[in-house]
């Protein structure tokens, strides 16, 4: 018994992967040629076993096992080859056996048809495994070799004419590279003596001269084209391109986890060239993300992915070595590598089995649900989204960098990510894409078997796996951030439910999580907790109307409410970066799920000719949704800087120690400013908003305008408090803040003026209605924080009712253009009357609620002395009033179109949270003291309370509102007149008439559509003003990503597909290494 | 206050529109009114419209050209409270200026369907009464108080402006008198007056009552 | 400014309804003494002073009428109760108890947007009658009044830095004690952006188009007739004399008495009905230009001539 | 001792290997046919051999056996390193590997592609 | 100009050429060629405004006669082109291809004498009488005192004088009318 537990403790031993392999490996043509099951058999058996042995292994070492080093032929090195396996390789050689298992087993269909196909692969596992472990430099190459051997041949057994092509490129590279990496090694064993890693490290002295120089110079060059640095590596995007997913995902994510595990290991030799490699990692990182743009090739768009995945890797290895930062390693590096490792296979396998070349094509598994998850799981891994170990990774990766001042890099990176997050997206959006039925092409149907998703499902869920890990490991305490997802989970396990029940348990299941995350919050947060989990909850009822299924819906819906309340609850900036992030993933899928009918080109175009209605009908959510991910992503990142900016100073990340950034609180202020104001639709990054908006689902676009929007408003305020008032932070980006503010209602309130469609008018009008907000925080003082927050309130109350009473409208008339519409009145006149009161109360006119903020709004301004600001603050809501009216008119008065005669009233689902929030205007219209007072307890601790009330009527410096009396001298104006006419009317026989009963002599109205004044309503305003809001900022960003795409184009110029074209880039690279890093000076 | 509900007897056929254009008009017949019950205001109400005299801006013939002079230096009818009035809902007086073709009665029968009531039509010129110099024209109406009642008729081709102030002032001491009662006649005479109206206007593709 | 108890505030609201009568009635006389000077300039002898009485008596003589549905019902008392709101809190005559209104209420930013109110809901009953030139002539108007918001906008925000107060009755005791004083003499930059809006505000030509007699018979109230009209009417002379009387106390130093309000506000009156007769009348969106150009310009050098030479 | 001191054979040795690698390599550069390029990896290949072995060279060493003739105390001056002759081997090995890989890819292309043209192999590129 | 028309005399058979006026010339034409030689006048000759076109009813010889009259605002003179068309067949050419603004005038003459024009855009629309059921109003042979007393009645006591016989009463009473 005790020989054979030895036996199997030997056995088990690392040194077993290699045994295994090739024991086992030689033993499989013999078994395949007795029966083909067994052979098959015993090679998942064998890869199960390393996967045993490395996990054993590595579990050993973390229950405090030593690092184990082996030793072959009984020898001590330097003179024996040696493996080690301590916990980096253990991890690493775990991961990738596990890759290697599932791609495998993804792989199956193609391996079984060789014995030599089983043996190639097993080999090629364990050259990277060997790769990994191996300590010694020769053995090293010996391992590169095997890999890559059995890496072309498993490439030459696909017999198509590019995968051949593409594998002789694949081999003349790589031999080249080994070259020079065999030069290397027998340089240095020639100055040190030995080969072994440890030893030459320890003896790194005697690494001298030019010798040396080349002798180094030579090992890096090797190793670093394995990892495919830009320009010098067309021919691994070429085998990336052709190799099947099985083989390309294991080149992608094994070879280069091997290769760049042994440029780890031979690292320590580099000090001279860590900046070159850094340099090349990032550029490498960059280019590969900017050349991704233009590529429509599934795989090779993968490719670009990978290389740049592995430049980032490159870059922040060095990063770390030059740091000394060794400590951050596993974190970092590990969750940058898992996350690149599962992620990249899955995809790449997804990418096999869905067989689609083009990205553009993809749209035929977008009736698939279970695939569409799985690409968005995978994808919202790779660019680093919540709760993904990339995003714990980059968090870290950031973190560390602003705390040694390297915002070049961090910049770099982010640009990187955000390039890589357009285009992978932009792949998802085409798979998103519902076909239109005129399409004349159709991409065929996808058939794939459950069975072949499994491994892609593996990875995804050892993914979610490893992010809790790494959030254990990362100090993460508070579990609760993970409540909105698994309270999604568990309603997308009940998504098959009725979707009135499991709207309801939806909405249950917030209003309980949120009313307990949300309990214990006081002071602004709990201002904020009112109105965007209970103003969520109540706007979020009213999607009920909705009869139709809504997969997916309510789950995303249930993460994003309660990522609110986790958004709120944040203590540290980590958790509301984390919140934040995954507020802007679920928003995002929601809005994905929204209008989907027609067939459109995702590509990223902003903005369309509205004027243009045949174009313009055919747009749907896919391509706003994508923009409004992509200005996320910039806005988490601007935040993410800004936090780092914060941490660098204050060296924790708790949010009430922003305030001690000493000398960067102005730099953190403004990036974390920029990152809110892009959330909420700021002057000239508003362009998201309109699409966004006018394209969601119509009950979401009032979640999105009158709950989410807030979210933006809520960070900008922590930040305003933590940052702008108690650091005494230099007025001039509050100023700037102030005028951006007051740009965004300008523009906001003057585009909206000439929207044909409804959605968009009223997107553009919240978009306005935010830029006073803003301004009011901006302003820093305690009136203009009132005026902000009670604004916001009352944001929320009419946009909440505008967009609902608007869903109603587009429910029953199933039009979105406005000139379309007219005279609902008749059949609507309980939305009119919700819409008429919300818009009386936005305009700002007395009596009700809009009023107060004004008043607030513009004494606060004029006490800070900002004049101009309230010039335009003036102009802006006289021109509100221009877009208002037409909204009333064009839509609810007028003429009635015959096919609108029999239109019912909206939903009594949607009317209820309308007729809620206008009973709260009439109140808070009334006694407005009842809302400040809230206000101003919350936000005293920051400002000093500076109210004065006098009776009912509140005092500032400039003047005096009495809102009660104001309210009833209104209402007594109003009633007098009301009943004087009522009394002349008895006198006169009135008669009720019909619409078309209008003053007319020559010619009688035929048609309602000629009759209603709707269309170019304001022609005139447009011929006079309308220069002014001609789409700049659209045909700026436009230009921008006209420009990127180009630029994008002329980078990948050099990959002309000819392999001596690479072959020679690979020398030249050699050369510019030598020269860059004083090779003339030797 | 809104009369919605009116018996079928109360409604008008509109049989010149299409079963859509149906809906989109008012079929409701027109109303008389009585004078208010107190003497003494209902001659105030009278005096008052009749130095408030707002004529339609609509000048249905030559005589339209005679109008223009009233305003002017000259004979400035301000002076007895007549001003232009470009829609016909806040009109009272409606001046028919000299002859009325077939296609321009569709439009006068608009136009004074929607002017509400008291209003008084005054007919300028020969063409009105008998068709003057067109009495024998294929498109010109030889007796217009066939089709609308008329209150007053200033005879002439065409009369003067002088002639004109002289019928307005004889309008208004009719109208104090109480004399004008041209709307409620027409409403009495309805289907009188609609009958003869269709005879002439052979395209009726209009409401009965263009309210 | 206190009121107590019931009996305090009914009387409030009898001197207000006295206010009322006297604003209204001199608004419609000075409406009819208007009319009589173009008359003389025209060489007519114009309406007899009793006419706007007469027409508006007439209108709600009218014995019949129609109704497009309620919002065309409500238009008119929306926009008379724009008027009358917009008066009540105006304090009309400088230190007379009696005669300041309801402006403890809310200070001039409060009538500035007030203003708003009875437009709003006109042009909402303008639009229900269906009629498209209502909906036309309100583009119009709208537009116009967005931009001729601009200059005044910045005259306000002028003499607001230059009073240090929002509060009417304090503007104007700002002026008192001689003409030296008012507002005209000390800003006059400010005055000049203020009166050339002011031409925009009172719709008279050359900035008359969203009226409009002939082209768009009469804009808004295109359908409006009868009483609904009669409504109008008493508003267009109350609305205007309290823009006159808002004019007067920001910029002509306020009335400490009924005859010295009449004769301001008709001189500001005046100002309006002298260009008015003399130009033309502009396109609409050229009236739009001319106030995003040189009144705009002359609201900005307002500003700046407060923050330069008054407050330092 | 020995004029050849002043010329060692290893120099000439290490001198030629580069030239092979450097012609090896202007082969599989330059020469479009894709068996010419093979032969130019197996030039550079050799080279490379050449270099590995000239390193391990001691001039006038002897065979690296340790016996009475090779004391172990000089074995380090007297002896011919041996673990590069070694690597030599498995190096050689390995390259064989490589070339035999590469020759059946050109097997193959030329099914493919009926040529053998590099230039001509640019399906995938961009 | 004398060459222009015995050019178009050799090539369109014109006749009937008048000069009526100082820069007016009238000629005929037959039905056939009319459109080509409008067209030929437009582009080749300069008469590229077409001032209007009309039509009399000759009742007595059976035809409509069409009258075109162009202008040449180079030469500043007009021609006007008589075509004739039998009354039994009144149907012609529409050239609203070479003036876009001729099928006003086409619309007009097929209400008013019911000549026929194919192809002219919305020429069978009402023009100036709305629901018009008699025969076309200008031909000679429709009576419209007989129809408007039909229609539009007749007011008793009017009177109805021959203007020549009154004119002469009114300008020789004292002989009774009388010339002599």
């Amino acid at each position: 018994m005790v020989a054979t537990t030895d036996t199997i403790d030997i056995f088990l031993q690392p040194l077993g992967i290699y045994i295994l392999a090739l024991g086992v490996g030689f033993l499989i043509p013999l078994v395949y040629r007795v029966n083909r099951n067994s052979a098959i058999l015993v090679f998942f058996t064998a890869l199960l076993i390393m996967i045993v042995i490395a996990g054993l292994n590595l579990l050993a070492i973390i229950n405090g096992a030593s690092v184990m080093d082996i030793e072959t032929a009984g020898i001590k090195p330097p003179f024996s080859i040696n493996l080690r396996f301590g916990l980096f390789e253990g991890a690493c050689v775990l991961a990738v056996n596990t890759v290697a298992l599932l791609g495998a087993w993804h792989y199956l269909p193609r391996l079984k048809q060789h014995a030599a196909a089983l043996l190639l692969y097993l080999i090629l596992v364990m050259g990277i495994n060997g790769m990994v472990m191996t300590r010694d430099l020769f053995n090293l190459f010996i391992f590169i070799e095997i890999t890559s051997i059995a890496t072309y041949a498993l490439i030459g057994m696909e017999r198509t004419a590019k995968g051949l092509a593409a594998g002789f490129k694949y081999i003349m590279a790589t031999s080249i590279a080994s070259a020079f990496y065999l030069l290397g090694t027998i340089f240095i064993y020639y100055q040190t003596g030995t080969l072994n890693i440890d030893d030459i490290i320890a003896n790194q002295q005697l690494i001298i001269g030019p010798i040396g120089f080349i002798a180094t110079l030579f090992i890096l060059t090797g190793l670093l084209i394995e990892l495919k640095p830009y320009p010098a590596n067309g021919w691994g995007l070429d085998v990336y391109e052709t190799a099947p997913g099985g083989i390309a995902s294991l080149i992608s994510v094994g070879v280069s986890a091997g290769v760049f595990f042994a440029l780890y290991k031979v690292l320590p030799i580099m000090d001279l060239y860590l900046t070159s490699i850094a340099f090349i990692g990032g550029f490498t990182f960059l280019i590969s993300n900017f050349i991704g743009l233009k590529q429509e090739n599934t795989k090779r768009l993968l490719g670009y992915s990978s290389i740049g995945q592995m430049g980032l890797l490159t870059l922040v290895i060095a990063l770390l070595v030059q740091l000394d930062a060794s400590a951050h390693i596993p974190l970092i590096i590990g969750g940058l590598f898992i996350n690149h490792l599962f992620a990249k296979a899955g995809l790449f396998w997804l990418a096999a089995i869905v067989d689609r070349k083009n990205i553009k094509d993809w749209s035929s598994i977008a009736k698939h649900p279970s695939l569409l998850i799985l690409l968005c799981i995978l994808l919202t891994a790779l660019v680093g989204l919540p709760p993904f170990p990339g995003f714990w990774a980059k968090w870290e990766l950031v973190m560390l960098l602003a705390s040694e001042q390297l915002f070049g890099w961090i910049t770099l990176i982010l640009i990187g990510s955000l390039l890589e997050a357009v285009y992978l997206f932009r792949w998802f959006s085409y798979a998103r894409n519902v076909e239109s039925s005129e399409s004349v092409e159709k991409p065929a149907e996808v058939s794939v078997s459950f069975l072949q998703q499994i491994p892609i499902f593996i990875t995804g869920l050892l993914l979610f796996a490893i992010a809790y890990v790494m959030s254990r490991f990362m100090n993460v305490d508070n579990q609760l951030i993970y409540f909105p997802l698994m309270a999604g989970f568990a309603i997308w396990l009940i998504d098959r439910l009725n979707v009135r029940v499991k709207s309801l348990i939806m909405l249950l299941a917030v209003s309980i999580g949120g009313y307990f995350l949300t309990k214990d919050l006081e002071g602004i947060n709990k201002l904020f907790s009112y109105l965007l989990i209970g103003g969520g909850i109540l706007v979020s009822f009213a999607t009920l109307y909705r009869h139709d299924d809504r997969k997916g819906f309510y789950p995303l819906l249930s993460v994003l409410l309660l990522s609110l309340a986790t958004l709120l609850r944040a203590q540290t900036s980590l958790e509301f970066f984390f919140a934040w992030e995954l507020m802007a993933l679920s928003s995002y899928l929601l809005v994905m799920l929204g209008r989907n009918k027609q067939n459109c080109d995702p590509g990223i175009r902003l903005g369309n000719d509205q004027k243009n209605d045949q174009k313009y009908n055919q747009i749907n959510a896919i391509k706003p949704a994508l923009i409004y991910l992509l200005f996320s992503l910039a806005s988490a990142y601007f935040i993410l800087v800004g936090f780092a900016v914060s941490y660098s100073a204050t060296g924790n990340y708790f949010l009430f120690s922003l305030g001690d950034s000493g000398t960067s609180t102005t730099l953190a202020f403004s990036l974390l400013a920029i990152g809110f104001i892009i959330k909420i639709g700021g002057f000239g990054l508003h362009i998201w908003l309109p699409e966004v908006y006018a394209e969601a689902d119509d009950d979401f676009t009032a979640i999105l305008s009158s709950v989410v929007s807030k979210a933006g408003i809520f960070g900008l305020i922590i930040i305003a408090a933590h940052l702008g008032v108690r650091a005494d932070i230099g007025l001039n980006p509050a100023y700037v803040l102030g005028w951006i503010g007051i740009l965004t209602a300008t523009f906001g309130a003057l585009m909206a003026v000439f929207q044909e469609d409804i959605k968009r008018l009223v997107a553009y009008s919240s978009m306005g209605q935010l830029g006073y907000i803003v301004t009011g925080v901006a302003l820093m003082s305690h009136l203009g924080w009132v005026s902000a927050m009670y604004m916001t309130v009352n944001h929320f109350l009419f946009k909440g009712i505008l967009f609902l009473s608007v869903a109603g409208v587009i429910l029953r008339t199933n039009e979105r253009f406005m000139y379309k519409m007219g005279g609902l009145i008749k059949n609507m006149p309980v939305t009119f009357t919700f819409t008429m009161i919300a818009i009386i109360a936005m305009s700002g006119v007395p009596p009700l609620s809009g009023y107060g903020g004004k008043w607030m709004f513009f004494n606060a301004l004029m006490d800070k002395g900002w004049y101009w600001i309230a010039a335009l603050a003036f102009f802006s809501s006289a021109v509100a009033f221009l877009y208002m009216f037409r909204l009333l008119q064009t839509v609810f008065l007028g003429q009635r179109k015959l096919e609108h005669r029999k239109l019912r009233e909206a939903p009594v689902i949607l009317l209820i949270p309308q007729g809620i929030l206008i009973a709260i205007i009439f109140v808070i219209s009334a006694y407005p003291k009842i809302l400040i007072d809230v206000i101003s307890t919350a936000i005293d601790p920051w400002i000093s309370n500076t109210l004065v009330w006098k009776g009912t009527a509140m005092q500032a410096h400039y003047g005096y509102w009495d809102a009660p009396l104001i309210m009833a001298i209104i209402a007594g104006a109003w009633i007098a007149p009301l009943i004087l006419l009522l009394l002349f009317a008895k006198t006169m026989k009135v008669q009720k008439v019909e619409q078309f009963n209008i003053v007319y002599a020559a010619e009688r109205p035929r048609r309602p559509e000629e009759t209603h004044f709707a269309y170019n309503f304001y022609a005139h305003y447009d011929r006079a003003i309308g220069f002014v809001v001609r789409p700049r900022a659209t045909a700026f960003w436009n230009a921008v990503i006209e420009w990127t795409h180009s630029f994008a184009a002329s980078l990948r110029i050099f990959y002309n597909g000819n392999g001596q074209t690479y072959a020679l880039f690979i020398i030249m690279y050699f050369v510019g290494l030598f020269l860059v890093n004083g090779g003339l000076a030797l | 206050m809104f009369k919605k509900t009116l018996n079928t007897e109360d409604t008008l056929k509109n049989s010149g529109l299409t079963d859509e254009e149906q809906q989109l008009f008012s079929n409701a017949r027109p109303q008389a009114y009585e004078p208010y019950p107190i003497k003494a205001v209902e001659d105030f109400a009278n005096w008052a419209r009749a130095n408030s005299l707002w004529i339609l801006a609509f000048g249905t013939g030559c005589g339209a050209i005679e109008l223009r002079p009233l305003m002017t230096a000259r004979f400035d009818a301000n002076r007895f409270g007549v001003a232009g009035r470009p829609t016909p809902r806040q009109s009272s007086v409606f001046v028919i200026g000299g002859y009325a073709s077939v296609k321009t009665l569709k439009r006068i029968i608009r136009s004074y369907e929607q002017m509400q009531g008291p209003k008084f039509v005054i007919a300028l010129g020969i063409c009105p009464v008998n068709g003057g110099m067109y009495f024998d024209s294929y498109n010109t109406v030889n007796q217009f108080d066939q089709y609308l009642p008329v209150d007053l008729y200033i005879t002439g081709c065409m009369p003067r402006p002088e002639v004109l102030v002289a019928g307005i002032m004889e309008l208004q001491k009719k109208i104090k008198a109480g004399e004008c009662n041209g709307a409620n006649l027409y409403v009495e005479n309805f289907d009188w007056y609609k009958s003869n109206q269709k005879k002439v206007i052979k395209n009726w593709d209009m409401p009965d009552y263009n309210w | 400014m206190i009121v107590e108890g019931l009996g305090g505030w009914l009387s409030k609201v009898g001197n207000f309804s006295l206010t009322l009568l006297i604003v209204t009635t001199y608004g419609l006389l000075m409406g009819a003494f208007i009319e009589r000077i173009i008359a003389k300039v025209q060489g007519r002898i114009g309406i007899p002073y009793r006419q706007p009485f007469i027409n508006i008596l007439k209108n709600f003589f009218k014995r019949t009428a129609i109704s497009h549905g309620v919002m065309f019902y409500l238009g008119p008392v929306f926009r008379i109760a724009g008027g009358i709101g917009t008066l009540a809190f105006v304090p009309v005559i400088y230190g007379d108890e009696m005669f300041s209104n309801f402006s403890m209420a809310g200070d001039l930013f409060l009538v500035i947007y007030f203003m708003f109110f009875g437009q709003l809901g006109m042009a909402l009953g303008a639009g229900e009658s269906g009629h498209p030139y209502s909906a036309i002539g309100i583009a119009r108007g709208l537009s116009q009044m967005t931009a001729y918001e601009i200059p005044f906008a910045l005259a306000v925000i002028s003499i607001v830095i230059q009073y240090d107060t929002l509060s009417i009755t304090q503007i104007v005791a700002a002026q008192q004690g001689g003409w030296q004083n008012w507002t005209v003499v000390t800003n006059w930059v400010a005055t000049l952006a203020a009166m050339l809006a002011f031409l925009g505000m009172m719709g008279y030509s050359p900035f008359d188009i969203f009226l409009a007699p002939q082209e768009i018979p009469i804009g808004p109230p295109t359908e409006f007739h009868s009483a609904y009209l009669g409504l109008m009417q008493l508003n267009r002379a109350l609305f205007g004399a309290t823009k006159l009387v808002l004019f007067m106390n920001l910029f002509f130093g306020g009335a400490t008495g009924w005859v010295e309000l009449m004769i301001k506000t008709f001189l500001i009156y005046m100002v309006a009905i002298v260009i008015g007769v003399a130009f033309p009348r502009f396109r609409v969106d050229q009236g739009i230009r001319f106030f995003f150009k040189i009144p705009t310009l002359i609201g900005i050098m307002s500003i700046i001539y407060v923050q330069m030479v008054l407050t330092s | 001792m020995n004029t050849l001191i002043n010329f060692p054979i290893s120099l000439i040795v290490l001198c030629s290997g580069f030239i092979l690698i450097l012609l090896g390599l202007w082969g599989m550069l330059t020469q479009r046919h894709l068996i010419r390029i093979i032969i130019g990896f197996s030039l550079m290949d050799t080279g490379i051999h050449m270099v590995m072995v000239s390193i391990g060279y001691v001039t006038g060493g002897t065979a690296p056996i340790i016996n009475n003739a090779v004391p172990m105390s000089e074995a380090t001056n007297l002896v011919v390193d041996p673990v590069p002759s070694a690597l030599v081997l498995t190096a050689i090995v390995i390259g064989l590997g490589v070339t035999a890989v590469m020759l059946s890819f050109a097997v193959r292309i030329y099914k493919t592609h009926k040529t053998l043209m590099i230039d001509k192999l640019t399906e995938s590129k961009w | 100009m004398k060459d222009m028309l015995q050019r178009l005399q050799r090539d369109f058979n014109i006749s009937d050429i008048t000069e009526r006026q100082l820069r007016l010339t009238t000629f005929h034409v037959k039905k056939q060629s009319a459109e080509t030689l409008l067209r030929e006048l437009r582009d080749r000759e300069g008469y590229t405004h077409l001032n209007f076109m009309t039509c009399i009813d000759y009742i007595e010889d059976d035809i409509f006669t069409l009258v075109y009259m162009l202008h040449n605002y180079d030469k500043k003179n007009t021609l006007g082109i008589h075509v004739n068309i039998s009354r039994d067949d009144e149907a012609m050419i529409s050239i609203h291809t070479l003036w876009a603004q001729a099928w006003t005038y086409q619309r007009e003459l097929r209400e008013m004498y019911g000549i026929r024009f194919p192809g002219s855009p919305r020429v069978d629309e009402d023009f100036c009488l709305e629901g018009w059921d008699q025969i076309p109003p200008m031909r000679r042979e429709f009576d419209t005192k007989k129809f408007s007393e039909e229609r539009f009645g007749h007011r008793a006591g009017r009177q109805s004088e021959q203007p020549r016989k009154h004119m002469k009463v009114e300008l020789y009473p004292n002989r009774g009318g009388d010339e002599k």
